[in-house]
Parts: C-alpha cells; structure tokens; sequence
C-alpha cells in the first residue's frame, strides 16, 4: 500500500471508524424514536376511536337535557317529547352519521304500514278547494293555537303545488300535477286505484314508505281527520284540481 | 319615556343625506290583543327636521307608516359639524327631539 | 361610531333643551285628518283637494316588486320637475290608503324614502302636488307574499 | 314511403314537444329567478337603516347605566375575556364559566351579571315571557353586546371537557326528532339549499349555513317589529317544532348554541341583523 493509498484508506477508515459508531448510535436512536412516534400515533388513534364521552353516557344525557329544559305550554305536553322506535332509530342515525340498515328501514316501514286505516266509507275524496285551503294553512299544535281548533296540512311549507302559488318550499318533491304525472284522469277507475291507495297511504303515515321521511304522520298522529285527509286526496288527483291544471 | 332615535347625516357633494331610525309602536288601531280587545291606533303623525335650528323638513304620517320608523331625505348644503336634529309628535301627544351632528 | 355616541349624548339633553311645542303648532292645525281617514285612495286625495293626477315619468317612485313582509316594505319617491309642493305616499288596497305626506321646502329635495304597511298584494302610489294646482302619478303593483311556517 | 312519413311526421312532432318541453322548464326556472331575485332587491332596500341599532343604542344606556336593587351598572360584568370586555365576547359564547361552573350563552351571562352585579333576581327574569318587563331590556343588552363583535370570526372556546359535552349533547339534540310532527331542527336545517314556503333555511350543520343562522341572532324581524336574542329564536322554532316550551337558558338551548356556534368557526358574524 503506497503511503497515498494508506493515507486515503487511514482516512476511509479513520471516516469511518469515528463516524460509524456514532452513526449507529443515531439509527438506533432513529429507530427508537420511529418506534416511540408510532406507539404515539397508536395510541391517538385509540383515542380517536375511543371518545372522549361514551356513546351511552351521551344519550343518557341527551335525555336528561330533554327532561329537564322544557314545560308544559297550554296543550303541549312535556311528554311529547318520549321518542316512539322509528323516532329513536332516526335520530341516532342521522346524528352519528350512520345510515340505517336495509332489514331496519324494511321492519319501520312495515311497523308503521301496519297503522294505515282505510276511509270508514270506503270513499277516499272530498272537495279539493277545501284541499287547497288546508294546504296553504299552517296552523295546529303548537303551544300558542287555541286548543280544539282544527288543525292545517301546511303542504305549502314544503312542497310545490298549484302553480299560481309562488310561496312554496321545497323541503319535499314538487306536487305539481301529482295526479296527472301519474295517469289519473278517471278518479273511479281501476287503473287510478293503485295510485289513490298509494296516496292515501302516505298520507295517513309517511313512515309506511320511506323510515325516515320528514314528513309528519297525519292520519296516525290524528294531525288531521279522515275528512281532512279526503279534501287533500281531490287536491292531489282530481284532475279539476289547480294542482292537475 | 320613548326611546332614542338614531340619526345620521352625511354630506356630500353639497347635500346633506339625513337618514333617522325613530322608536315607536306606530299602532294601526286594527290589531286585537290576546283578550280580543282591539288596541287603540297610537302612531307618529308628525315630524319636523331642522339644520342648525332651522326647520327645513316636515311630515305627516298616518298608521301605515311600520313600526319603528325608517325616514330619509335630502338637504340641500349643509356640512361636517353643523346641527341636524328631528321632532316626532304622536297621537298621544308625546314627543321626542334628537340631535346629530354632520359628517 | 361617534355619531351614535353624539345621537345619545343630544337625545337625554335636548327634549329639555328645546321649546319644541312651538315647532308644531303650525302643522297641528294642518294635519289631514280626513284624508287619512279616508277609505279609498281618490277620496283621500279628494279631501286634500287633489283630484284627477295625471301619470307622468318624472316622478320616479322606487319600490320592490315583492314584499317578503307586508309589515315593512320600503318605498321611496323623487321628482326632477321644479314646482313639487309635497309628495304623497298610497297604498290601494290598504283600510285606509294614506301612508303620508311630505311637505317640501327650498331647502331640501324632492326625495324621500320610508317603510310602509301593507295589508295585501295592491298597487302603491306616489303623488306629486305642484304649485300650480297639477298633479303628478306614479304607480307601481307589489305582491305581498306569505312567509315563515305560518304557524 | 308512407310509414317513412309517419315516422318523419313523428319524429317532428317529438323534436316539437321537447322544446316545448325545454321552454317550459325555462319559464318557470326564469319565473323562479324572478321571485328570487325580486326577494334579494327587497331585502337589500332594507340593509339600510336596520332598526336593530335602536335597540343597540338602548342596550349601550342600559350596559352603562346603574340600576337593580344595588343601584350598579354592568360594566364589570365578565362575558368571558375579563370584566367589561365587550369586543370579540359575543363570538366566543356560549363558552364555560369557572365561576358559575357551567357553560352559559350570551343571555344567561346577562342575567348571572345582572344578578352578581345589580341584585336582580335572575330566576325570576328567566320566568318572564319575552317582550316583558326586564326580558325587553335583555333582549336590548344582547343586541349591544353582539354589535360589539360585528365582523369578527366566531371561535368558540372548546377547550374546556364541559364545552366539549355540550357540543357533542347539542349535535344529538340537533337530530332528536319528536312530538307530534316528528320533527327535529335537522328536519329544515340539515340540507342546502332549501326553504319554507319563501324562506330560505341555513343548513346548520356547515359553516356556511351555521353562520347565517347562528350568526344573524340576535336580529330585528321585521314581520313582528321585535328585537330577539338567539333564546326568543329558538323558542319560536322549538314552537314550530311542536316541542312543548324551552326554558329561558335551559341546557338545550344552551348545548344547541354551542353546535352551532362551534360549526360557525371561522364565519363571521352580523349580529345584529335584520330578518324576515
């Protein structure tokens, strides 16, 4: 080895002889720490997926905030606030974000079907004028109406229905020519029975068709009379309605 | 004891734009109470502005007029730091005077 | 900021300040009662002796043509033409279609803006009154809609 | 050559109903617009002049005036940056008090000061209806209060485990559907774009919607001509609700102003606002 050779070798080794240990001494450190922010991030992400407040004690508090923040006002009792199964299953799926199940929506829909009461008299119309009245009335229920006062449909408030009416929400679809959309141009025949039923149907208990429709169950709430449900079968499909024209 | 009205007034261009919030039931005499009782009308029926103690604006108002009132108008001249102020006078009699001043 | 401060400061201090039972004397004996009282639109021009105003573009009357809220809709008028002697606000279809009158001075222009009430969907009015006895009309339809969950 | 023309006379009659069709859909999309458009020129005629600052101004001479049985103003009262700091509290409640131990939203600090403070009796305000008596003068204060914090980001504390309670309580109240509608706050303000009869309904849940609905109280309605501090608004929709009747600074309403207010982060507020 020639003294240069020696002297590059001295210094590769020297490099490598001072710097290796050390160097060691760094991964092992690099990989301790790599080691330690790992067990870190574990242990976030077991505290991610553990909450701070456990699900049961937040509904248990829920409850109690529920109790304790209302009273009675005139007719409207504290004790509308007891939430019935298809309420419940709602609301814990919406606010945690987790769709119902299939089977879950099926047994509520099925559950809430089973309420529907077919017209006493087998008639399912009445006056779609009246209808329309109802539709635009909002009314009903609430601590400052006066008790025994019939109650509105406040249809206007969420859906489209005659045209001439610019005031309307759309919270719900557009009723606009819900009759003729689907076909109705015969109230008494076969062909328009499905639909009727259907509508009726929907009416009585919105819940029948779809678990967690916003709409309100007002034949099986007894929101509305059977009566009253029949003013807003015509408004929907009679086809003299200002919904059908 | 009425409330303060709110005044501003801004000049520009050699006009003053006088904009006033005034504070008042401005009762149509149409309404009932919860007993079904009708609440007798009680609303502003006049209003007076001047610039610099010079009346240079009046007004009359029935129950139409809404509640808390909103009046706008324009004064030829005026500048910063002159005296805007505006009078109400109501069915009852009551009346109320503030001051603002221009900029 | 400081104008609000100045409003307060000037608001407690003037009523006292002030001998503002003279101010009003005048229009005291004035005010038309009759005419607000009065329950169509003509009649109450009627009563302040204005009769039959013609239409005319230089009366600009500035309104929506929608009232989300009947209870507060803005309305406003000006009038480029010399001669105004005092604009007149109407609502058609109100009980009593009077809102009000402003009186116009050398000192101040023919451009006024207030709020008025609305019973129902109606045409509103503005009224020009001039020196020489004519008078100015500008109309306009605004629709009065129905709002909130009218519960 | 004649089943050819029938489907050339058919075919025409297609392309004829779908414009039709398409015009039809345009006419009443332009009428739609019209109606928007005519709403957003009849709210802007309005932006000027808000009769809220009347109540601004009324709130100012209450805060600094000295009143209660123990004949003191508030100006000492701690809203939650320190005694008599009123810029920037309102977009920091509801937040957590040590002194009270609870966490309380704007109108309920109100009434614990005017207690502390003033010796008024805060129990019995809470009982007052809206519109009476010294309710009228809350209602006042909170609109002062509020301008003080116009134009600043709502960042509400969430450091405190009770602050964080309560979001997570206010999100399940959010949703809790009951009474006899089976309606919850999410049944109209879960969604965008989407309103009652003509008003447009903030999705509450974003911060867009969140701001514009929790960040406009308290506001002038001009349909009533009333002053309402974020209690009175959701009392009113709690009433709409069929829900029976909130308490004045009860924990729901409380833990619905944290979810919100929390959801607002960033937004800014412009209370107070003039609305429907």
């Amino acid at each position: 080895m020639t003294g240069f050779k020696r002297f590059i070798f001295e210094l590769n080794h020297g490099f490598f002889s001072i710097t290796l240990y050390p160097m060691r001494h760094m991964i092992s450190k690099f990989l301790c720490s790599i080691l330690g922010l790992l067990l870190v991030a574990l242990l976030c992400a077991c505290a991610a997926m553990k909450p701070e407040f456990a699900a049961q004690d937040l509904d248990r508090w829920t409850q109690e905030v529920l109790r304790r923040s209302f009273r009675d006002e005139k007719a409207v009792k504290v004790s509308i606030l007891q939430q019935d199964a298809s309420n419940k299953e709602c609301s814990t799926a919406q606010s945690s974000g987790i769709e119902l199940s299939e089977q879950k929506r099926k047994e509520i829909e099925d559950e809430n079907f089973k309420t529907v009461v077919s017209p006493k008299d087998g008639q399912y119309f009445g006056d779609f004028k009246l209808g329309e009245v109802l539709a635009q009335d909002g009314r009903g229920l609430t601590w400052s109406d006066a008790i025994g006062q019939p109650n509105g449909g406040q249809c206007y408030n969420c859906h489209q229905l005659s045209a001439k009416e610019l005031s309307y929400g759309t919270l719900g679809p557009s009723l606009y020519q819900y009759g003729k959309n689907r076909g109705v141009t015969d109230l008494k025949s076969e062909v328009s029975k499905p639909v009727i039923e259907y509508t009726w149907a929907k009416l009585w208990n919105s819940k029948s068709f779809n678990a967690c429709s916003a709409m309100p169950r007002y034949g099986d709430h007894g929101i509305l009379s059977q009566v009253q449900i029949k003013h807003l079968m015509s408004l929907l499909l009679d086809p003299r309605s200002p919904v059908n024209q | 004891m009425s409330d303060p009205m709110r005044i501003r007034a801004q000049s520009s261009a050699g006009q003053t734009t006088v904009r006033v919030l005034m504070s008042h039931e401005m009762e149509t005499g149409l309404r009932k109470d919860a007993a079904g009782k009708t609440i007798p009308a009680w609303h502003i029926q006049e209003v007076v502005a001047s610039l610099n103690g010079k009346q240079v604006f009046s007004a009359e108002w029935g129950t139409a007029v809404s509640k808390n009132p909103y009046l706008q108008f324009i004064i030829k001249g005026g500048k910063a730091g002159d005296k805007v102020s505006v009078t109400w006078r109501d069915t009852k009699g009551e009346q109320r005077t503030d001051e603002a001043t221009v900029n | 900021m400081t104008q609000r401060r100045d409003t307060l400061k000037w608001g407690a201090l003037l009523p006292t300040a002030l001998g503002i039972g003279a101010l009003f004397t005048q229009e005291a004996q004035a005010f038309e009662k009759t005419a607000f009282e009065a329950k169509t639109w003509t009649d109450a021009l009627k009563a302040m002796g204005v009769s039959s105003p013609t239409e005319s573009k230089d009366l600009v009357l500035n309104c929506p043509d929608i009232a989300e809220n009947g209870a507060v809709v803005p309305i406003a008028a000006s009038c480029a033409s010399p001669g105004v002697k005092k604009i007149i606000f109407l609502v058609d279809k109100n009980p009593s279609p009077l809102v009000a009158i402003f009186n116009v001075s050398e000192d101040i222009l023919v451009n006024f803006s207030t709020r008025t009430k609305m019973s129902q969907t109606s045409d509103v009015m503005a009224v020009a009154v001039m020196q020489d006895g004519r008078a100015l009309v500008s109309k306009k339809e605004i629709k009065v809609t129905l709002g909130g969950c009218g519960g | 050559m004649k089943s050819f023309a029938i489907a050339f006379e058919l075919g025409r009659c297609l392309r004829f109903l779908s414009i039709c069709a398409y015009m039809w859909t345009m006419c009443s999309f332009v009428h739609a617009q019209s109606t928007a458009d005519a709403i957003a020129q009849y709210r802007a005629m309005l932006q000027d002049g808000n009769p809220a600052d009347l109540f601004v101004d009324k709130g100012e001479l209450l805060w600094k005036a000295a009143r209660g049985p123990k004949n003191i103003s508030l100006q000492a009262c701690d809203l939650g940056l320190g005694p008599g700091i009123l810029e920037g509290a309102w977009v920091q409640l509801p937040r957590y008090f040590q002194d009270t131990q609870r966490v309380q939203d704007l109108e309920s600090r109100l009434l614990t000061c005017m207690q502390t403070l003033q010796g008024f009796d805060a129990s019995a305000i809470a009982q007052t209806p809206f519109g009476v008596g010294e309710q009228i003068n809350v209602s006042a204060l909170a609109a002062f209060v509020s301008s003080r914090s116009m134009g600043q980001a709502f960042l509400l504390p969430q450091s405190h485990p009770e602050e964080r309670r309560f979001y997570e309580l206010g999100k399940r109240l959010f949703f809790t559907r009951a009474g006899p509608y089976d309606f919850s706050c999410s049944t109209c303000h879960a969604q965008d774009a989407k309103r009652i009869r003509l008003q447009d309904l903030p999705n509450i849940t974003g911060k867009e919607g969140a701001t514009a609905g929790f960040g406009a109280w308290p506001a002038y309605r001009v349909s009533n001509g009333q002053m309402w501090s974020m209690q009175q608004r959701l009392n009113d929709c709690l009433r709409q609700q069929r829900f029976p009747y909130p308490l004045f600074g009860s924990d729901f309403t409380i833990a619905l102003g944290v979810y919100m207010g929390v959801n607002s982060k960033g937004g800014q507020s412009i209370a107070p606002a003039l609305k429907r």
